[in-house]
């Protein structure tokens, strides 16, 4: 009779588990407002980035089409992955002396592995991480950016 | 010398050979399982790894400390962030450097949610591997919250790179401790969820409990640790037994078992989900104020020397080894990965049982393959 | 010029058009015998055939495309999520573009696989599934063919999609799926047990075998309440094991996808690979309607006891609603049951019906015997 | 025990090694010879019983090639740190450890991947990353034009 017992007992505590994780999906079933999905490409124009997120490295320029790199080179160094790489000139200045100025300031995004070593170790603070996550590209060439943008030249005080 | 290398004598009359991986839906990765099977019953597994050999031990032998950083990240994702610790207080152990009471705190903070989430995951893979399909997608929707909370901090959602040598990268954003708080508040009504779907069910139970036992002497031998490892009695918590960061400062349990059978090691990650959101409760108020990051030097050299630093992952004990000769560069750096010795006791572990427990056992090991071959 | 006749005999309807709905026997009748009167009774009845089968292929692949749309997006909503929302409104057409998909797909010869017996695999399934539809009565007067022996035959014809299972697992030359096949093969045996006795518990209270007598047997009320004890528990037990029968989880071993890729059907692709998929789901309808046939009343609407008004209201809705309403609430209890529970193991599986449902079964058809000697049924 | 007296207990196991006190462990340097012989006694005595071998490290020291065994103690929680060498580095081998601590077995097969260094008596020594047509990556002298790219 005991076992009898023990038996039914154990087919009805493993029906009510199954009626409790039931429970559990049914709940979620019949609450649509619990719904996590978000429809990414439709939401592009709401869709907000935090601050900090590593997008890409960018220069940033200013109105006057001016940045901050001076070229010294450091950044490159940083990286672990080899993937800036800094072509300078040698300009002269207003004064008549020659000076190191960058020429391009290539940036592997394919190569890149957003580690923030360029932008923290950057003395002059001239990179910084966009929030643009949209990397796909056509042709891997695409991905093998000149941050500074043409024509753009040092900011005044900036050494 | 009698030439040692021996290859594989696998005898193709008598045992029915499966290939499992790399390309497997349950070994998580490109591992790949050769199994020896009579009928369904597992005569014999032989793991074979490397197809993601990235040689991250000869690659850190070329760069620099803090760049090493990066690629720990990329070892076990999941504990990306324990990874990172690992390597810098190594290195602040070596160059003899006290940091701040900030840094300490944050860091402990940020490896309890990494844990957390990694805990998540391997709920949700667990059920997946189990059959239980929806618990896969519960899982990655509240791991998706502490995932936002890395991004607003550190700037990505997995690999975080978040501390490097003397501290961390950035301050911890002002939204923080609030947003730790909201998913704390939240985790704890959803975790008995957890519980209702997975761990009461019958046919889980069913499916889990016996499975692939681990006996204390043998998972000491086999040097198996984390969950696995304190499901079977194996008290190798580091946290406990050499307090690094802020771990001398809170209370929390070491939760050990003794059966070491898969519901177990099941058991001990969800229980060690509720004990990490205890450790978080008694910190998170309490960052103390300060700087979050010592000032370094440009160029870090480590003294001459060897220098060892132990760290518990999500999965175990990660051991960060580094032979220094001076130089800017590790003379030779080795990771000891968790999963990779938790890996050599899968063979004994699923011999004699089915090929569904197979998946349940190397499920539950949570294996995670680039932190296998590295 | 014959069919323009008998189509002229089909227009002069004597009732109102939607009697129809209440009593399909109408137009099947009035059918006939414009065809009667038009041709040859050989000539009719192959007629009457084709269209017959025209009817339940249109209805097969509808009914399919549905389900695999209500399955995506009932296991969306348990999950949190949205599911298909991308082609068409709430993406109502996503499963017509995976139809299309899977017509272009390549099929993939495989080296050393039996060809004639993988390429005859996802016949036999599917033309198992697609003769048990012919015994279902979908409602008043919609009945392809009404056997004496209904019950049985249905049994029987579902039971043989097992073959083509085995043979696709087998020819596949592929380890995976022939663990599959075999599983599949154990389990499915093993579950016609239950299928059967559970069904025989209604037949004790019926005390026919044919459909439309057992439905009729209903109109007082369905065997769910009617049989009370008894017919719960044979409902329970039917709804387990047919879910074991039809291969789907938490009892899909046979193509268990953590375990052994995707079982039986791991080889096929292209429209091979859909037959296995539709025939998958058309189990599920066919189990379903089983179901709401023989415990829940099949198309009669429902009724209590004395209440008049509530009966006349009730009997309102037509009589199809009714029957596709029970169908998809049982195969909504069936995608629940997937979407929650994990999957069981091969040696659980069998104990599961050895050991439990089994003798539940065995006891439950001597109570439900005992229940019909002594009147005790409503 | 404390680092000393670890120290000194094993230099009474073992005359031939040198003990020497680290920052963090005691560091006994050991000859090749006479590895297996003072782990087992390390394992089997009650006095260390060092159960627990964590990691197993193959160095490239430049001239020698050598292995270093971590070792804790579950039962009295310390740690030791077994060091051997080899000049040998055409056929450099060691005894195995696989009989005394079951998880020497992937770790020594990863040190004869990467390093190229044999162990004796192991019951299944094949590579386990890489396969046979590679060199020993971790070798000092490996050279790998077309994968290793320096800036």
């Amino acid at each position: 009779m005991r076992s009898i017992y023990n038996y039914l007992k154990e087919v009805l505590m493993g029906v009510w588990s199954l009626l409790k994780g039931m429970k559990v999906t049914g709940s979620y079933f019949f609450s649509p407002s619990k719904i996590v999905t978000q429809k990414y490409p439709n939401n592009r124009n709401k869709l907000v980035m935090f601050d900090r997120f590593k997008g890409e490295v960018i220069m940033p320029h200013n109105e006057k089409n001016e940045h901050k790199c001076t070229g010294c080179g450091i950044c490159e160094i940083n990286c672990p992955n080899g993937s800036i790489e800094i072509i300078s000139k040698t300009i002269a200045t207003e004064d008549g002396k020659k000076k190191r100025a960058i020429d391009k300031h290539i940036y592997r995004l394919s190569m890149c592995t957003f580690c923030a070593l360029c932008v923290k170790s950057c003395p002059s603070n001239a990179l910084a991480f966009s929030q643009e996550f949209e990397h796909a590209v056509f042709n891997r060439a695409l991905l093998i950016k000149v941050l500074n943008k043409p024509g753009s030249q040092l900011m005044k005080g900036v050494e | 010398m009698e030439e040692q290398v021996k290859t594989t004598g696998i005898n193709e009359q008598e045992e029915y050979v499966i290939n499992m991986g790399p390309q497997h839906p349950s070994t998580h990765g490109v591992l790949r399982l050769v199994v020896s099977l009579k009928g369904e019953i597992v005569k014999n597994v032989e793991p074979h790894v490397g197809y993601i050999h990235r040689g991250i031990e000869k690659m850190c032998e070329s760069i620099t400390y803090p760049q090493i950083i990066h690629l720990t990240d990329r070892m076990d994702y999941l504990s990306a962030h324990i990874n990172n610790e690992a390597v810098c207080l190594n290195v602040e152990k070596a160059l003899e450097i006290e940091i701040p009471d900030r840094v300490k705190v944050i860091r402990t903070i940020m490896a309890e949610l990494t844990r957390i989430q990694s805990h998540q995951l391997f709920w949700a893979t667990f059920g997946m591997d189990l059959g239980g399909l929806t618990c896969f997608f519960y899982g990655l929707r509240d791991r998706e919250r502490i995932l936002d909370i890395w991004e607003e901090t550190c700037g990505s959602r997995m690999i975080v790179s978040y501390s490097c040598p003397g501290g961390l990268m950035y301050d911890i954003h002002p939204n923080f401790q609030k947003r730790v708080k909201d998913f704390i508040k939240y985790f704890r009504k959803t975790l008995p969820e957890y519980d209702q779907l997975l761990t009461g069910n019958v046919i889980f139970r069913e499916r889990t409990m016996g499975i692939g036992k681990l006996s204390l002497e043998d998972a000491v031998s086999f040097g198996v640790t984390g969950p696995v490892g304190r499901a079977a009695g194996f008290s190798c918590d580091v946290r406990k037994y050499e307090p690094y960061s802020a771990y001398d400062r809170v209370k929390f349990n070491e939760v050990l078992f003794t059966e070491g059978d898969t519901y177990h090691r099941y058991l001990v990650r969800m229980e060690e989900m509720r004990e990490s959101m205890n450790i978080i409760d008694q910190l998170i108020d309490n960052i103390p104020e300060g700087q979050y990051a010592v000032k370094m030097k440009p160029v870090i050299k480590l003294p001459e020397g060897e220098y060892y630093q132990r760290v518990e992952t999500a999965r175990g004990e990660l051991g960060v080894y580094i032979v220094s000769d001076g130089n800017k560069n590790p003379f030779r750096i080795k990771f000891r990965s968790p999963n990779f010795v938790n890996l050599a006791a899968l063979n004994m572990m699923s011999k004699g049982f089915k090929i569904a427990d197979l998946v349940a056992i190397s499920g539950s090991l949570d294996l995670i393959i680039p932190d296998i071959d590295r | 010029m014959r069919l323009v006749i008998a189509a002229q005999n089909i227009s002069t309807f004597s009732e109102p058009w939607w009697k129809v709905f209440y009593d399909f026997s109408l137009l099947t009748k009035n059918i006939d015998t414009g065809l009667h009167n038009a041709m040859s009774p050989f000539w009719t009845t192959v007629t009457e055939m084709l269209i017959i089968g025209v009817l339940i292929l249109l209805f097969y692949a509808l009914v399919g495309l549905f389900l695999v749309y209500a399955e995506r997006k009932v296991c969306a909503f348990m999950q949190n999520r949205l599911g298909p929302n991308r082609v068409g409104p709430f993406g109502i057409f996503q499963t017509i573009a995976d139809l299309i998909k899977l017509l272009l797909v390549e099929l993939i010869p495989i080296k050393k696989a039996d060809k004639f017996l993988f390429n005859l695999a996802p016949f036999i399934v599917i033309i198992a599934s697609f003769m048990a539809i012919a015994a279902i009565p979908f409602a008043n007067g919609l009945h392809a063919i009404d056997l004496n022996i209904g019950v049985l035959y249905v049994i029987a014809v579902s039971a043989m999609g097992v073959i083509g299972v085995l043979l696709a697992g087998w020819s596949s030359n592929n380890k995976y799926s022939l663990i599959g096949a075999m599983r599949s093969g154990a389990q499915i045996v093993s579950y016609e047990l239950s299928v059967g006795l559970a069904l025989i518990t209604v037949v004790i209270l019926a005390g026919t075998m044919q459909f439309s007598e057992i439905v009729e047997a209903q109109r007082t009320g369905w065997f769910i309440f009617k049989g009370h004890i008894p017919a719960f528990i044979a409902f329970i037990i039917f709804l387990i094991s047919s879910t074991a029968e039809t291969n789907r989880g938490p009892f899909d071993l046979a193509e268990a996808e953590s375990e052994l890729t995707a079982g039986y059907h791991t080889e096929y692709s292209g429209i091979k690979f859909a037959f296995f998929f539709l025939a998958e789901y058309m189990n599920m309808f066919i189990v379903a309607s089983i179901a709401a046939t023989v415990f829940l009343g099949g198309w009669m609407p429902f009724h209590v006891g004395h209440w008049d008004g509530f009966n006349s209201v009730m009997d309102y809705i037509p009589p199809f609603i009714w029957y596709i309403g029970k169908t998809f609430f049982v195969i909504f209890l069936m995608m629940w049951f997937k979407w929650t529970f994990p999957r069981l193991r091969i040696d659980q599986l069998l104990t599961l019906e050895w050991k439990y449902l089994l003798p539940i079964n065995l006891v439950n058809v001597l109570v439900m015997a005992f229940v019909v000697l002594m009147g005790w049924h409503f | 025990m404390n680092k000393t007296e670890l120290g000194i207990f094993i230099k009474s196991l073992e005359q031939d090694c040198r003990t020497k006190e680290g920052k963090q462990f005691t560091e006994v340097i050991v000859p090749s010879s006479k590895l297996h012989q003072l782990a087992f006694q390390l394992k089997e005595n009650d006095e260390s019983s060092f159960d627990f071998l964590f990691c197993i490290t193959g160095v490239d020291y430049g001239q020698e090639l050598g292995v270093v065994y971590h070792l804790r103690s579950t039962k009295y929680g310390h740690t030791v740190v077994l060091k051997t060498r080899t000049a040998d580095r055409e056929n450099p081998h060691f005894d195995s450890v696989t009989d005394i601590w079951k998880a020497a077995e992937f770790l020594e097969r990863e040190v004869y991947d990467l390093l190229g260094i044999k162990f004796i008596n192991h019951p299944d020594l094949r590579r386990l990353f890489l396969d046979n047509s590679w060199g020993f990556p971790l070798r000092k002298d490996y050279v790998d034009d077309i994968n290793i790219v320096t800036k």
